[in-house]
């Protein structure tokens, strides 16, 4: 993975942007199943937003593009996943400090401690069928992105069979089983863009970011 | 899909065009979404501000005014506002002596409530915070994210609201909410599940002879299917689980409470049932209100909150209200 | 069939014996079916009398109060209520100065409304009757049984109460909801079918892609379908055939109302496009009241009533009123 | 025909509420194409309020048997059946006089006088889609009570075509045609009720009344 630059953090956020807009229906069905039906939408609004920020005030180093997501994310999505999305990104951008190009590492580092502050925030851990059953064994694989994509997916689909103790899927009790957590889902398109910017960036696949 | 919308995503701003038309007292803030009264900031008052996804209207934006609520901010449909609103909604209505936030408990509120608390804390608003967790549905609270925040906020929103309008202060405000919250207990049955605009379609399936025990108020699934049953019978089933769940020793309010589908005519025949189940289980109604207030879209159903009260919490029910959705005395 | 009732035909006496429960300002006779004011009679004031058949709450019984009706006689679903009812409203509220029949035009409740006029008259109380005949969609009245009476109804009870409470005389009071009757019109139209608990199931199917234009509050079939239609849309449509009827020339009174299972949320929304499509058309709108009026149990859909005002009419639409289902002043 | 005691009315009036009984479903389904879907309901109300205000107060007279029968309608039913029917069998009673026995003639002339007192409350006439419209011809063919109930049939057969013009089906317009109407309906089977009563009297057929 080489060093990445602002344009990488822009373009990884507009992949990401995309792929919350192809699948906002499916996510919004997921949450339907065992949550109020809105996550698809949310996230929808959020990226949105997101693109047309990071448009309009280009941000010039990895961690002032992460930053300025965040925010946005913060202010546009409500819910819980708009704090939480938005606490991740924000809190990853500022571990990145103002470097203009980060390598593989340290946006490894800088992303565990964003997960961190999501699990602080909202209380949860593994196991809870939430986000961070996608964000904690991503963040163990990177800097292989393609690895992290993979832990990323498997452990959304990993959510499936559990019963939620955080959000709104845990007043279903053991009727939430069966079931995957839109968040860990929407988390696994997240590092998914992720991948594809950095294979983007490599040459294999130009992401249409 | 069959909604009376423009579209899914102008839903919330068609709908605060709608209020500002309609109630020329509110000054209503389109872009911003925030809904506040007219003459707010009132000097010298405490400022009472709740908020929350739309969709469970009166609630939040029908109860702001002289009596209630000095601002309220809504979210998306079944979405938690952002914490934007918060700050700006208490900044306009900080009349100097501090603002309650009235939360209702689901993650969401909860994070953008205080992330907006601390927004307003540096610019040096007075904020204290009061979580309203009546839904007794919600069971093991320890594996759960606690139990949800539903038609209890009524209560807390009037009673708090009269003890700021008589010029109560923040702590004396707060602790009256508190003890309301602390007071109300709610479960909720649906007959049917409500269309949001996203989905386009109902949040789940539930065939014709089936109810949805222990539902929230955003179109989730409930805790427990069963066989269709009687007005009765819903109404000894809900009640036993309040009273299971705390038994006051003192007079209640009731709220017998539409989900927003369910005829008037139905849920007026429904609180006859509640009521004679409460009587034959020895509490004492001391008021009661029936109607649609808080709402999940077009969900077929209801619920019942009970809120034990002492004098002071009768007279503050009693003080005049006016609201778009709740109105009386003066 | 998911309904929130013991049995299809309880449903009545049931919800009568819930709003006893729940004001205990009204005099409700579940027996006799007559829901009255508690105070009545009220010596030295025209009393109003209204009525009709059951499922369009809060109209007529949640009406009743000081500044609007004196009594209601509720029949069965959808069923205009029985002579007998009239004449012991009548009988009950009558306070020397005589009664008006506020009577919607459906060839039953005419029918009904008149044999207890006459029975009433056989007890020397004096009785007149205005029939409230809104509903624009009834074109050609000559081969029906004539305009529909809907929405128009709340204003003409609102002004008229209004007029008797101020101590006007019979004469007056009745001409006064000859006039409002006469200024108001209105159209609502259909997203979707009611049920009444005697059929258990919709009282017409309706594809999910088209909507009933032209309704009435029975849950009759419109005059036409069309494919479905943005709120806006619906908004022009609908203010076009009022308007088309007859184009105030002075400020109206807009009723933008819910037929029973659309959300405020949506309601409000509509209004939003009401009051734009009016402004367009250079009407100007002196007040707005949005909100679930003149039901038709869980019809999903809306009307849109408006009402000439002068200065006159507007005051006593200003005068307080005390019922379950409209409140204000005092 | 043989001449008819209050026996005969009360068993017709017996007979009649057995048959709206069974029927109810069918009334409201009728209604409900072009009408509120409570004609069953009401009139199932309406007969069995007769039926227990004859058992009550036995009058003893035809006259008085039809005016109790029709006093009770206009008192249970509502809508516009109630009133309609309710007048009616009152006026159909009144017309009878205080006899203790009526003549086939003597009944068919006093139902041309209740049908009469109907098309004038309601301001209806042969062709309006209503209840006149199976009254008129049954009352044409009695005392012939097989023929009128046929003929009810056939009025009631034929509201189908027909644009209704009174009452709540005329609101549909044109959309009103192709449906028979839910009164013309009941009232076919309260002449069939009649020929029912007088075949159980003639020894034909013995009436479950
Ligand atoms: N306490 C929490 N910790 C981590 N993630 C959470 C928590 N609560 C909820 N989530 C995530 O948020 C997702 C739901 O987001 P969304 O539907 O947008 O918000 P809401 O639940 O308020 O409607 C869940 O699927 C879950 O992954
Ligand atoms: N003006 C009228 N003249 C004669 N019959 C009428 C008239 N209006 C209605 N009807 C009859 O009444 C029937 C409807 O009765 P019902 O459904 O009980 O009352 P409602 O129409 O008030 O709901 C119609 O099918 C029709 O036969
Ligand atoms: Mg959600
Ligand atoms: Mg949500
Ligand atoms: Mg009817
Ligand atoms: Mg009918």
């Amino acid at each position: 993975m080489a060093a990445m630059d602002a344009g990488f953090f822009r373009r990884w956020l507009t992949l990401a942007a995309a792929a919350v807009d192809r699948d906002a229906a499916r996510l919004t069905d997921l949450d339907s199943a065992v949550g109020d039906a809105d996550h698809g939408s949310n996230l929808r609004r959020g990226f949105t937003a997101v693109t047309a920020a990071l448009d309009a005030d280009s941000p010039d180093t990895p961690g002032a593009v992460l930053q300025l997501a965040g925010r946005t994310l913060v202010s546009t999505v409500g819910g819980a996943s708009g704090p939480l999305y938005g606490t991740l990104l924000r809190r990853t951008g500022k571990a990145l400090g103002d470097g203009a190009e980060v390598s593989g590492e340290e946006l490894r580092d800088a992303l565990r401690a964003g997960v961190e502050a999501v699990a602080r925030l909202g209380g949860g851990a593994a196991g809870d069928k939430t986000m961070l059953d996608a964000l904690l064994p991503a963040v163990d694989a990177l800097p292989d992105t393609a690895a992290a994509r993979a832990a990323a997916l498997g452990g959304a689909e990993a959510t499936v069979p559990l019963q939620a103790r955080k959000g709104r899927a845990s007043y279903l009790g053991e009727r939430s089983k069966g079931h995957m957590d839109p968040g860990a889902a929407s988390s696994a398109l997240l590092i998914g863009a992720l991948d594809e910017a950095a294979a983007g960036q490599d040459g294999t696949v130009e992401g249409d970011g | 899909m069959r909604m009376l919308i423009n579209a899914p995503e102008t839903v919330v701003a068609d709908a605060l065009r709608g209020m500002a038309e309609a109630h020329p007292d509110l000054a209503v803030d389109v872009e911003n979404r925030v809904v506040a009264r007219r003459d707010a900031p009132v000097s010298g008052k405490v400022a009472l501000v709740s908020g929350g996804g739309s969709g469970h209207e009166p609630l939040h934006g029908g109860f702001v005014g002289p009596g209630m609520l000095d601002a309220a901010c809504p979210g998306e449909v079944f979405t938690s506002p952002v914490p934007d609103q918060m700050l700006r909604a208490a900044s306009l209505v900080d009349g100097g002596e501090g603002v309650l936030f009235i939360v209702k408990n689901y993650t969401g509120d909860v994070l953008n409530f205080d992330m907006g608390a601390e927004l307003a804390d540096e610019e040096d608003i007075r904020v204290t915070r009061v979580l309203v967790e009546d839904d007794v549905a919600v069971t093991d609270s320890l594996y759960t994210a606690g139990r949800r925040g539903t038609g209890g906020t009524l209560f807390v929103e009037k009673l708090a609201g009269a003890a700021a309008e008589e010029g109560a202060p923040l702590e004396r405000v707060t602790a009256i909410a508190q003890r309301v919250a602390d007071a109300s207990r709610s479960f909720g049955v649906a007959l049917g599940a409500p269309t949001t605009p996203a989905k386009g379609g109902p949040t789940f399936d539930l065939p014709s002879d089936e109810l949805e025990l222990g539902i929230g108020i955003h179109g989730e699934p409930g805790r427990e299917r069963r066989a269709v049953m009687t007005s009765a019978e819903i109404a000894d089933y809900t009640v036993d689980v309040l009273l299971a769940d705390r038994m006051p020793s003192g007079p209640v309010l009731a709220l017998v409470n539409g989900m927003g589908a369910t005829p008037l005519l139905e849920l007026y025949g429904f609180n006859a049932e509640v009521q004679r189940a409460l009587r034959g289980r020895g509490v004492e109604v001391a008021r009661t209100l029936v109607g649609n207030y808080v709402t999940s879209l077009d969900m077929a159903g209801c619920s019942v909150t009970l809120c034990e009260v002492d004098d002071e919490l009768l007279r503050l029910w009693d003080a005049p209200v006016s609201t778009a959705g709740l109105r009386w005395g003066r």
